[in-house]
């Protein structure tokens, strides 16, 4: 029962605060957004939500946008694509919000791409995966640090090939966002000349991966190039602790969903040391910007009310940052006008709580400040320890890397 | 040990339809009481209804067991099964997945029944030599000989005083039947059972029957003091052949 | 290939059907031809066999041997609808209706599917029906609500609105009282007057006696006596099936 | 005559229908109630063209979320492959999902209850892995469709859409309707009251059941098709999800079954406050309410909102009373 | 060929697994004709159960989930009076709108989980996670092998209970017929109401199981339903050793196309083998 209240009262707290603010006349600046509060992507999205919800706390403590309060309408889009297109109707035809932030992650953010592109909206990307590829929406900014579509593949096989990988197995969900990562994985090994010697599709709801790993392990690869998803993350490294991945691995990891979340990584303890994965920030002494450790501060305190992830590294400064731009720009040109909103952001670099910012033509980054990290030393059910720097060593990219990178996996393991 | 079943007025059926109507009739310690009439005539709703599978909808079902009177009307079948009365139903309703041994120990299902469950096997067994020979076999993959057989048997599983047998003859060839009927009267006078049967088999009925009752229509058309005014019975023709010879 | 048409040909030849379930052998070698318009009657002990026989005539069951004839086309792997469209209709021992739907609208399932080619609407026809079998005031009726006896007639008012050609009627008497069995014996007796060929299933003997012109006795799933009401009824056999050895 | 008049009634009340949608999209300028009207609609479809086979033949079908998205990948592999029109793509789903349904009849019909439910779930699974792994429509990652530009008289595709759902709305209802008043109705009452004495009163058994399948399946699926273009995104797991399944039996349920109306009642009801609740409540309790709303129908009015409406209700309308 | 054997030794350890999931299933649906779609609800519902006790006062998985069956016999108890006051007693429909009763079920247990539990994945340690056997290059992963053994031991008790104990008999008996087993004086509904409650009670062990294998997240559920009707209904209604049986045959079946021929046709070939027994087969592989 306690997260109704929560939910109810993050409701409230957006109508108080319109309430006991000095400029009452002032109509509230509303920002829209749908975010999965149920299903699958649930997890993601509330953490999410709380950070852009500290960013509201935030600037309305300074006074609001123009002097306007901020006030967040949120609906749950069941994690479904089929819910977010009526839901972005209502915020923009009957809600009529000022600005609109995309759900988090690519399925229900897709089928609004088309509609806001259509109307000429704002749209702030939340950790979607190239969703603007083919629409080509110019007024589309994603949070998200990737950058160009094969940084990703291209980031893990540059440490892998320097750590002496020839060849690569790819074992990748069957679902939208790591079949994304496996294309581009493939094309780049492709350029490269690395032959794939194991490249396997799993289902949703796989329980056991124990025979799966073992193929895998038959097929003596030594770069292992893996993009999964939570429940399923957790189950390929409990088998490949068991089942063994043979000595020739050089690096294992890349894509793996679930192991930024503390549940997870808590849960995996000592497994998941060696796992070369990517991930968004990490408190490492490079990641620490203007204002990073504030946030936290308050992320810390709020999620163990809101029963969110307690660590929140993976998006919720992310969510916080969009709100960074938004206000950046909001306040440079002094209107809620879209088009300047946009025209502001694509041509500024941004200084946000996850460093500075810039975006590239299709709206995602310029440059990619993915990391990849590498898990060391951790030890078994505790989850304090991911807070100090060390037990993920950032390895790439270059400018905020803290570590080399230990090889081969079987070595990183102990 | 005294024991006597009375039944007076009992009215039963099922929704619309009317099953019993009026029927009085009486079964006392140590008797063999048949109750004869051809199919559909009532007779299983009647041991139904002493059973409390039916709940009449009006008249008198008392068993009395050493001067203690007990109304059946009022009782579950639970209860009317603990003061030792059985029923081998119609159609033997065994349960066909289960083995014979295992059908017998459900004959035994109830707390009281279960001290003397040993007692009980042994006579099962010595009674019916073939059933001890199948004990692990499936019930549904025997003869129906043998199914009314283990039909019996598992009734007498609960230490029974009175016991109810509902057409042993159906469905068997006349050879069984008569063995059928003749075990009846034999573990009658073995255990000193009290029994009411229904049974369409008039001449195989009779032959163990100290004396009867035909019904018709749901309704008890002859009640005849013994066998020989039963034989002697006209109705018996006019109802089976049709007042042929 | 005998021409259909042959007027003193059979309306139904069943031509050597065995049925088994598993070990058992419900229909052994049966072999019977049906005139036209005759009434038919169909008796024997409980479990002998009979609604074994019907289903196969009706369609409900396939025989592993053997072949059912009707107006000369062979319908032994025909499904029940088509025999019905063809003209064979039936009751059922335990009334069957159709729970979510009037007497009238019962009705005219059959009167739907029947594909009999007719001037008058079907629902004047339905009443019509229902009229003959002194149901219409029960037209509107939910079937649940009838009694006993209206069932039974419901279930033969439904099987004439199929226009059968032959309507097998399975225990239609059962569980009624006796103004109740000679009420539905005359609709019966007054339905085959009008040259529909009846086979009807009774236990009723007197009901047999009455309504029959020929009578078959089943037991055990062999033939034991076909012929004259009253000869069958004398045959040894007969009486030993019923009554006993 | 009653059944002429009712038929009267029946025909000018869709005719209304259309054509307040149709100035709806015209006068309206807010897109909004366009987006919620159309989910609502596609379970008002959904939930008829379920109770078709489910109700009428009480023949639970499982398989609804299979018949959607293969309405879905039917409209998105057509789209991709000729760009053919919405029409084509709904006419094309129709077909498929009829074959599919003539198919699955077929295989699963002659099993009993639950039996048949069951199957009809494998059914489902083995379709949406099927589509997974089929490249051409993006497999497991999904794929962006482009609009074409909306037709005239319509301003917005969804407003299009809008009066298109509508327009298979009152296409499934007229079926339904029409199966309910004849023979066919009456047929696939009588099989779900009692199969064996249908038979034996003249129902072809089978080929009513193969008949409501097929025609179940073919309005279901054409009842998905516009989703590719309602999302302009197809993922297998959205077209395949199982919630189609669960609401559309929920809604026939809760409306009831006995009538054409039901399900239409059901799905208003049941569509609606989901909506309601997605922009209101917007949490998981979300889920709760259908859940409640589940239970407390089902055990508190057994024959659903009809039933409650009218204690008896009678299958035939328009039959003499 | 090493491959091969690998895949159906772990198949049969997974198929293992699997029965002692559907088994409570095998007997609520396979004996008494629940049509219990929320039983996969239930599961993860004991996982959660087992995870609190695991986190909170660190008892080891299994024991929680012993520690919890009695609850959970309860809780069946109370779940069938609701379905036969309801459905079973008022006859028509039963199966249907049990089925969309036992669905809002479902529901409404993975709201409640969610709104105790949060909706990320829970876990749960014990000495034997993360662990493995070894036979030379191969290896077996320890809690597959415990959840064989539990898995295994708990399908086995159970097809005991049901055949030398007075109520287990009855528990057969009375989905072979009702009537005559109110003959022996025994309540039909009573034993199949005791008979729910020690469906439920297995799910106790079963949920241990299951976040033993794998971490569980609250809707987890649905993606049980197929499997575990479609091991019940392969093995023949309410038989426990063909629940077994089946269970081994799918376990073994998605091991080898998983492991030969690629993971993505996995579901596709267990439910295909369903509508194959289905189609052939009708009574499942031992029937009841």
């Amino acid at each position: 029962m306690k997260r109704r209240t929560f939910l109810g009262g993050a409701m409230a707290v957006a109508v108080l605060g319109q309430g006991s603010s000095a400029s009452a006349q002032q109509p509230p600046i509303k920002i829209g957004m749908s975010m999965p509060q149920t299903g699958g992507l649930a997890g993601g999205g509330k953490a999410s939500l709380l950070g852009i919800e500290i960013w509201r706390d935030d600037i309305n403590a300074k006074g609001g946008l123009l002097g306007r309060k901020v006030e967040l309408v949120v609906y749950d889009d069941k994690s479904s694509a089929s819910e977010t297109p009526a839901i972005y109707a209502k915020l923009v035809d009957v809600d009529k919000v000022d600005l609109l932030f995309a759900p988090y992650a690519t399925v229900p953010t897709a089928p609004i791409m088309p509609f806001v592109k259509q109307r000429g909206l704002l749209l702030m990307g939340n950790f979607s995966f190239q969703v603007n590829s083919k629409v080509g929406h110019d007024m589309w900014f994603n949070n998200a640090p990737w950058g160009p579509a094969d940084s990703w593949a291209a980031s893990f096989l540059d440490l892998a090939q320097k750590a002496g990988g020839k060849n690569m197995a790819l074992l990748t969900a069957d679902q939208e966002f790591a079949q994304n990562l496996a294309l581009t994985a493939r094309d780049v090994a492709k350029k490269r000349n690395l032959p794939v010697v194991f490249d396997q599709v799993y289902p949703p709801n796989t329980v056991e991966f124990s025979s799966i790993i073992r193929a895998l392990k038959a097929a003596k690869p030594d770069i292992v190039y893996v993009a999964s998803y939570p429940p399923d993350s957790a189950g390929i490294l409990r088998a490949v602790n068991e089942i063994g991945i043979g000595d020739d691995v050089k690096i294992f990891g890349g894509g793996m969903v679930g192991l930024q979340f503390a549940a997870v990584m808590s849960n995996l303890g000592s497994l998941l040391n060696g796992v070369v994965n990517y991930n968004t920030w990490l408190p490492e002494k490079s990641m620490y910007f203007d204002g990073t450790k504030e946030f936290f501060d308050k992320y810390t305190k709020r999620a163990v009310e809101a029963k969110v992830d307690p660590l929140g590294y993976y998006l919720a400064p992310f969510g916080y940052a969009m709100g960074q731009m938004i206000e950046a720009a909001v306040n440079s040109t002094k209107s809620l006008d879209q088009k300047g909103i946009a025209k502001y952001l694509r041509e500024n670099e941004h200084k946000t709580i996850v460093g500075p910012i810039a975006f590239s033509a299709d709206g995602e980054r310029k440059e990619t400040a993915t990391l990849q990290a590498q898990f060391r030393g951790v030890k078994d059910k505790d989850i304090e320890q991911f807070r100090s720097s060390g037990k993920q060593v950032i390895l790439f990219p270059e400018k905020l890397k803290t570590g080399d990178l230990i090889s081969p996996f079987e070595a990183a393991r102990k | 040990m005294a024991l006597s079943l009375a039944i007076e007025g009992l009215d039963a059926g099922y929704g619309a339809v009317k099953a019993l109507r009026g029927v009085t009739l009486h079964v006392e310690a140590g008797e063999t009481v048949a109750l004869l009439g051809t199919n559909g005539n009532g007779k299983s709703t009647l041991m139904k209804c002493v059973m409390g599978l039916v709940r009449p909808d009006r008249g008198r079902l008392s068993l009395t067991i050493d001067d203690r009177s007990h109304d059946l009307t009022r009782l579950s079948p639970e209860a009317i099964v603990d003061l030792g009365v059985a029923l081998v139903p119609e159609g033997r309703r065994l349960f066909p997945k289960l083995t014979v041994t295992e059908n017998l120990m459900l004959g035994a299902f109830r707390k009281l029944a279960r001290s003397a469950i040993q007692q009980n096997l042994a006579l099962a067994f010595e009674t019916f030599p073939a059933l001890k020979e199948r004990r692990n076999q499936l019930a549904g993959t025997m003869s129906g000989g043998q199914q009314q057989m283990l039909a019996i048997a598992r009734a007498l599983m609960s230490s029974p005083r009175l016991l109810l047998i509902d057409e042993p003859s159906v469905g068997l060839s006349p050879l069984l039947v008569s063995q059928t009927i003749a075990k009846i009267g034999e573990l009658k006078q073995r255990v000193g059972l009290t029994v009411l049967m229904a049974e369409q088999n008039f001449n195989q009925a009779i032959r163990i029957a100290d004396r009867g009752y035909i019904i018709v229509h749901g309704e008890i058309a002859v009640a005849a003091q013994s066998v020989d005014e039963l034989k002697a019975n006209n109705i018996v023709k006019r109802l089976y052949l049709g007042g042929v010879v | 290939m005998t021409p259909a048409a042959a007027p003193d040909a059979p309306l139904l030849q069943v031509g050597a059907i065995t049925k088994t379930f598993g070990g058992f052998t419900a229909l052994d070698n049966i072999s019977v031809d049906i005139r036209k318009g005759e009434r038919f009657g169909l008796i024997g002990p409980n479990g002998s066999g009979k609604t074994t026989l019907i289903n196969c005539i009706s369609g409900a069951l396939r025989p592993q041997v053997g072949s059912v004839v009707f107006c000369g086309e062979d319908i032994t792997q025909l499904p029940p609808h088509l025999r019905a469209r063809r003209g064979i209709a039936r009751s059922f021992q335990i009334p069957r209706p159709f729970k979510s739907m009037t007497v009238l609208e019962n009705l005219m399932v059959g009167l739907d599917f029947a594909k009999v080619d007719s001037s008058q609407p079907e629902e004047d026809v339905a009443m019509s029906i229902l009229t003959r079998m002194g149901l219409a005031s029960k037209a509107s009726a939910s079937t649940d609500t009838l009694s006993q006896v209206e069932l039974r007639k419901m279930e033969l008012a439904r099987a004439m609105a199929v226009r059968p050609k032959l309507l097998i009627s399975d225990e239609a008497m059962a569980g009624l009282s006796s103004s109740e069995v000679d009420e539905v014996l005359d609709l019966l007796i007054s339905l085959g007057e009008e040259d529909i060929t009846i086979i009807m299933i009774e236990h009723i003997m007197q009901a047999v006696m009455r309504f029959s012109e020929r009578v078959m006795c089943l037991d055990a799933g062999k033939i034991i006596a076909l012929g004259a009401p009253a000869e069958v009824m004398g045959n040894k056999r007969v009486q030993e099936a019923y009554l006993g050895t | 005559m009653m059944k002429h008049r009712n038929s009267i009634v029946f025909w000018a009340g869709a005719a209304v229908f259309l054509i307040a949608v149709l100035s709806m999209t015209q006068i309206v300028r807010n897109e909004y109630p366009f987006f919620a009207g159309y989910v609502i609609l596609q379970f008002i479809a959904l939930a008829v063209a379920w109770s078709i086979l489910g109700g009428y033949a009480g023949y639970v079908n499982f398989g609804t979320n299979a018949f959607f998205g293969v309405g879905v990948y039917t409209a998105v592999a057509l789209f991709k492959a000729t760009g053919a029109p919405l029409v084509v793509q709904i006419a094309a789903a129709a077909v498929v999902g009829m074959t599919l349904g003539f198919g699955v009849g077929l295989l699963t019909l002659r099993m009993r209850g639950i039996f048949f439910s069951i199957a009809t779930i494998a059914l489902a699974i083995i379709i949406e892995t099927f589509v997974m792994n089929w490249r051409f429509v993006g497999g497991a990652a999904g794929i962006q469709i482009q609009r074409p530009p909306v037709m005239a008289p319509f301003d917005s595709y969804v407003k299009m859409l809008f009066f298109v759902q509508a327009l298979l709305v009152v296409i499934a209802v007229s079926i339904a309707r029409y199966i309910q008043n004849s023979r066919i109705g009456r047929g696939l009452q009588a099989l779900r009251d009692d199969e064996l004495a249908a038979e034996c009163t003249g129902v072809p058994t089978l080929k009513l059941k193969l008949v409501a399948c097929m025609i179940s399946g073919a309005l279901i699926s054409a009842a998905g098709a516009p989703a590719a273009m309602y999302l302009q995104y197809a993922d297998p797991s959205s077209a395949f999800n199982l919630s189609y399944s669960v609401s559309a039996l929920a809604m026939a349920l809760i409306g009831g079954t006995a009538h054409w109306i039901g399900p239409v009642l059901g799905a208003i009801l049941l569509g609606s406050t989901q909506q309601l609740l997605a922009v209101t409540i917007s949490s998981e309790v979300n889920v709760l309410v259908l859940g409640i709303m589940l239970v407390l129908f089902v055990v508190g009015a057994p024959k659903g909102i009809i039933g409650l409406l009218r204690p008896r209700y009678r299958l035939r309308a328009g039959g003499k009373p | 060929m090493d491959l091969l054997l690998g895949a159906v030794v772990l198949g049969v350890l997974l198929g293992c697994f699997y029965a002692a999931v559907s088994v409570g299933l095998s007997v609520s649906f396979g004996l008494l004709d629940v049509p219990h779609v929320a039983h996969p609800a239930f599961l993860v519902l004991a996982s959660y159960g087992v995870y609190q006790l695991n986190e909170s006062y660190d008892i080891d998985p299994l024991l929680a989930g012993l520690a919890i069956t009695p609850l959970f016999f309860l809780f069946g108890l109370l779940a069938y009076r609701v379905y036969y006051e309801t459905f079973e007693r008022r006859g028509s429909d039963a199966a249907v709108r049990g089925i969309a009763f036992f669905f809002g079920i479902a529901f409404i247990i993975e709201v409640l989980i969610i709104l105790q539990f949060g909706v990320d994945q829970r876990s749960v340690s014990a000495t034997y996670i993360g662990k493995s056997w070894r036979f030379g290059e191969f290896r077996i992963p320890i809690r597959q092998l415990v959840a064989f053994a539990v898995a295994l031991a708990l399908t086995l008790l159970l097809a005991v209970y049901l055949s030398k104990t007075f109520m287990g008999r009855a528990i057969r008996a009375v989905a072979q017929d009702e009537e005559a087993l109110r003959l022996m004086g025994a309540n039909p509904v009573r034993i199949k109401q005791f008979a729910f409650g020690i469906a439920t009670a297995v799910l106790g062990i079963a949920g241990a199981l299951l976040i033993i294998v794998a971490p569980v997240e609250p809707t987890l559920d649905r993606a049980y339903i197929g499997r575990t009707f479609c091991v019940v209904v392969m093995a023949g209604l309410g038989s426990i050793s063909g629940t077994l049986i089946a269970a081994i045959i799918l376990g073994v079946a998605e091991s080898i196309v998983l492991t030969l021929f690629g993971a993505s046709w996995a579901p596709a070939i267990s439910f295909a083998m369903l509508l194959g027994v289905l189609a052939v087969r009708p009574q499942g592989l031992l029937g009841r």
